[in-house]
């Protein structure tokens, strides 16, 4: 049975198709990912009291190096084989090495409708896996030139609206405990899926947007926003299995690296390289990865998780 | 009423570029700006505002004819090839000539 | 017992008439109607799935000639004892032919508060009853000319923001079914009468300002305003006992006979027809037919399926 | 165990003084302070319909003296030992003598969370405290000149957003009951306190951007907007204990009367008494006063609550 | 800094034109344009903005004089009688005159 | 096309105001105005639009230049003290002058 969420993000993206007049306020957008990125924060915090921190830091530790590996392996392939610039290459890469928290948030629903369980600090390797990409890509794109404001980037990048929600959400939730945040369920726990729902209709309006573009960027564009995910998702499983995580965990971890990030990335990017064409990035992130993760790719990332453990136990 | 004439520099850009112009306005002797939300169409096709990587603002800078080139002239340098952008001038009159 | 809803829409008018400064932000009354609008197509959504849809073809067809049938009884009152020019009357008809979701809304909050059941597949012909009045309204002003753009009407009609979230809305249901939307209820379902609380408190701030196009276009435009929803809501009973609709469905039925469009029809008329003055149809609609059958029409609509069931029966 | 709200409110203020780009968009602010007023009247007027309404009468008329008493105590002080203008006086002192409804909010979550019990009514001595103290800053400023145009000034404040969100929340609570008010609780009582999360959010941003006019007005505000809450809260726990209030009324009497506007009271000076300098007050009743009071004065308050009731038993 | 004259052109109109008016200007060779959201007051009363049928547009359009003129005659002639609309026009300084 | 001469009057200033300034253009016989919702920053600090009480709102106003002279110098005495605003006037070409 397809979960309702996925539905509307497919009613997006047919009324933008056909050029619908239907719009949501970007106030709506901003609500919704608010929401959204808080809910994520909490639940993770809330978990996070559960369970001494030192455990994590071998975790937490592979899953930066996942970061910066999936952006070094995508950027010679995007200079080489798909001759971007050294710029737009460097950039696309860092989309692809961070995570898309939407993208995260169906992944939760989909195991959440199945009641499969999984480790609940994965919002913490969310928040680890949005960095470092980041700082790979402007390295690739600037080499580690003088010129490079770190202290404006480093502001750029920790102090966007995302990470300060997720962090602050997971600070929260860890200070005030699972009966602290009782009062505030009903917002941020039961709406969740309904406020996704409302979120994946405009990514599907937006989503439908980028057809432009990627006609116009050709057949590399799409093969790579397909294979860039179904590659890092092998990667993903490989050391969600080795760090021992379950099942869920290691399915989240497959599809947190199989994703593209399309909010703390394209900011980032924006400023800091500016002269790499956003279109690209976000024609592919957006306009391919987002889609097939979404429509596809998470119940493949899940059947290649279940495949891993069962292979690694017989 | 005394009126005197001043520049009204007019930018229109993408909403990324916010916190980096305003930062180049004060440095490059501005006294003041006014920024509006905006969509819009130019060379780098359509940014209709529908979320936040295809916003504009406006940007509405009243100072004196030398400040205006030289603000124009330093974003056209910086941000122009790789920026959304748009710039012009017009002539206006003020009546307190002080504030700009 | 008054419905608290009806009391939002109370407060907003008298806030309004009393010159308030109170105003929801556009983006939260947007906010409101696309809830709505997609919870609506959600229930229906939900029980088209239980039955079968040769069934419900009738209907569907009746409730279309219902639709042109009210605009084109309208027109000739509007035009000589109203006295409005050919566009104008056509304008005013195709508002009435057509329907309010939010007065369909608060008569299922209505029924829903009194426990009275109704049809399930009410929003399908909510949605069916929307179209026809519109392209009544552009003919009676055009004549069947060549230079009608059909192609674009066509899209400014079945692609407008309404059309596309009460279907988009149906089809989720209808694909995901009741357990499938469980996940979503908290956001669709459980807020549905707060968030058309909040709906109806800025309808009355809208309805209020219509006070002084009333008082410039007179007297007529208010008799027609109570006169035309009472002469539909008449022809609705009949046909929903005709049909062999339940109490609570022939209630259903008479209000959307009376209820006038506020968003999808004015919308079309300002492009097709522009030469039609918007200020009377609205006048008309938001500032009459919309209180009136909140306030006293939905109850009377009531009773007048009672009376017919019991009628007929007896 | 601190409730969460305030962690919210915490975490906001520290990424408005790490100058985050995080921003809530207006319409979410207006969205959330909207369901709050109405939501606090309807509490309020629930519990009104089940008491006899004579009973409030000695109530209501020594809460306006409290809120008239305040602000002439605030204005010399101001005056003389702040040596302010005589416009900037008493516009501060009309702050410190009304209300400010967030501060409201997080005394009964306080309250909530402990399950401390506080007579029903409370928000309609809200509603009463929030203007007599409008009118003394504008007769301290003007004097009772003939000049000022009084009915502008009673539409300003009788019609402003807040006094007909809380009074007609007042209303339709007392007229539909707790019975006719189920249905719309899941918006208007469930995410009350989520709704006020996001609230308290986005005012932790909005305070800390306070900061730099307090630098500039120097240590003589910090110390009134300390000062000056503590005092008005002895009076309040005073009059709460004579009034006969339970303990937790006299905390929200205590807490009403040392918190400062900053919505209604900045709004109706800057028309009324335009030459007061709006960042002044600004960066006192919320720079200063309503962090102190979220953070420490609430608990205190309480404390001294506690403490009347046992010391006039005793 | 070689500055040069182009013309803003700038319309204030009902909120439900934007789709078809932005076609026109896309037909009349105006090479790009600027949207705000708005509301007024003119001949045909208050246009609050309180909700989608009563909310402006404010669109500006840089291009050269003919171009200006054609679309102001273009739009008068269109939507004058039946829209809020009002039109008018200014001189201003371009900096990259090739854009325009 | 005929075209004439006409003043454009921008106002920059507290969103507060708006009532007030709305009520102030039509007793001195403005016959429209076009408002959009600005942040900005000058004399008076950052006003970022953040809140109600940080809002700017920018106001338009086509008219003749005795007018707008009027108008602004009417403002000026008014408000230039005690709110955060400017003022700021140029001239326009419009096409039907009868309605402004
Ligand atoms: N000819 C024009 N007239 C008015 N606005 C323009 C024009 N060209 C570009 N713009 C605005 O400036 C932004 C950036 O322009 P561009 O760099 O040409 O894509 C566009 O999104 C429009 O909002
Ligand atoms: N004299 C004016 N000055 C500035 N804006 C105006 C003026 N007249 C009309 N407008 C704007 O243009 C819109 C349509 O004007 P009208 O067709 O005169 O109703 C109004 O809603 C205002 O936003
Ligand atoms: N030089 C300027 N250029 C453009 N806008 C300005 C300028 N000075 C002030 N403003 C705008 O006018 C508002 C009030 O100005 P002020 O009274 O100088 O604080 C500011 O918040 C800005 O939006
Ligand atoms: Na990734
Ligand atoms: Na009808
Ligand atoms: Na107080």
């Amino acid at each position: 049975m397809i979960d309702p969420v996925i539905l509307f993000f497919v009613l997006g993206a047919v009324a933008g198709l056909l050029r619908s007049e239907l719009r949501l306020p970007a106030a709506v957008y901003e609500f919704a990912s608010i929401v959204l990125l808080l809910s994520i924060g909490l639940k993770g915090g809330i978990e996070l009291a559960r369970q001494p921190f030192g455990n994590l830091l071998p975790q937490m530790l592979a899953v930066v190096a996942l970061g910066l590996a999936l952006s070094l392996i995508a950027f010679p392939v995007l200079r080489h084989l798909g001759r971007f610039t050294r710029a737009d290459a460097a950039s696309i890469a860092a989309h692809y090495g961070s995570v898309s928290v939407g993208t995260y948030a169906v992944a939760v629903a989909y195991l959440g409708s199945r009641q499969i369980a999984f480790e609940a600090h994965m919002p913490l390797l969310l928040v680890l896996l949005e960095v470092p990409a980041i700082l790979v890509g402007i390295v690739l794109a600037r080499g580690l030139s003088r010129e490079t404001r770190w202290g404006s980037v480093a502001h750029e990048v920790f102090l966007g609206k995302g990470i300060v929600l997720l962090l602050g959400g997971v600070f929260i939730g860890w200070a005030a405990g699972p009966d602290g945040l009782a009062s505030i369920e009903p917002l941020f726990f039961d709406l969740f899926k309904g406020i996704l729902a409302l979120f994946l209709l405009e990514m599907g309006l937006i989503t439908a947007k980028q057809a432009g573009s990627l006609r116009r960027h050709g057949p590399f564009l799409v093969a790579f926003g397909i294979g860039m995910p179904l590659f890092s998702a092998l990667v993903g499983t490989w050391l969600g299995w080795a760090l021992g995580l379950s099942i869920g965990g290691t399915a989240i971890l497959a599809t947190l690296a199989a994703s593209a990030s399309y909010i703390a990335v394209p900011a980032a990017m924006r400023i800091s390289v500016p002269e790499a064409n956003p279109t690209l990035s976000l024609a592919a992130a957006l306009g391919i990865t987002f889609p097939f993760n979404v429509l596809l790719g998470i119940p493949i990332y899940h059947a290649l998780s279940v495949w891993a453990h069962t292979f690694a136990r017989g | 009423m005394h009126s005197h004439t001043r520049t009204l520099l007019t930018i229109v850009t993408e909403a990324a570029l916010e916190g980096t112009l305003v930062r180049d306005l004060d440095r490059l002797h501005a006294h003041g700006y006014t920024i509006t939300d905006a969509r819009g169409k130019g060379n780098r096709g359509v940014r209709d505002a529908g979320w936040e990587a295809s916003a504009n603002i406006r940007v509405e800078v009243v100072c004196d004819a030398e400040t205006a080139e030289a603000i124009a002239a330093s974003l056209q340098e910086q941000y122009y090839d790789d920026y959304a952008m748009i710039l012009f001038m017009s002539d206006i009159t003020v009546l307190r000539p002080q504030k700009f």
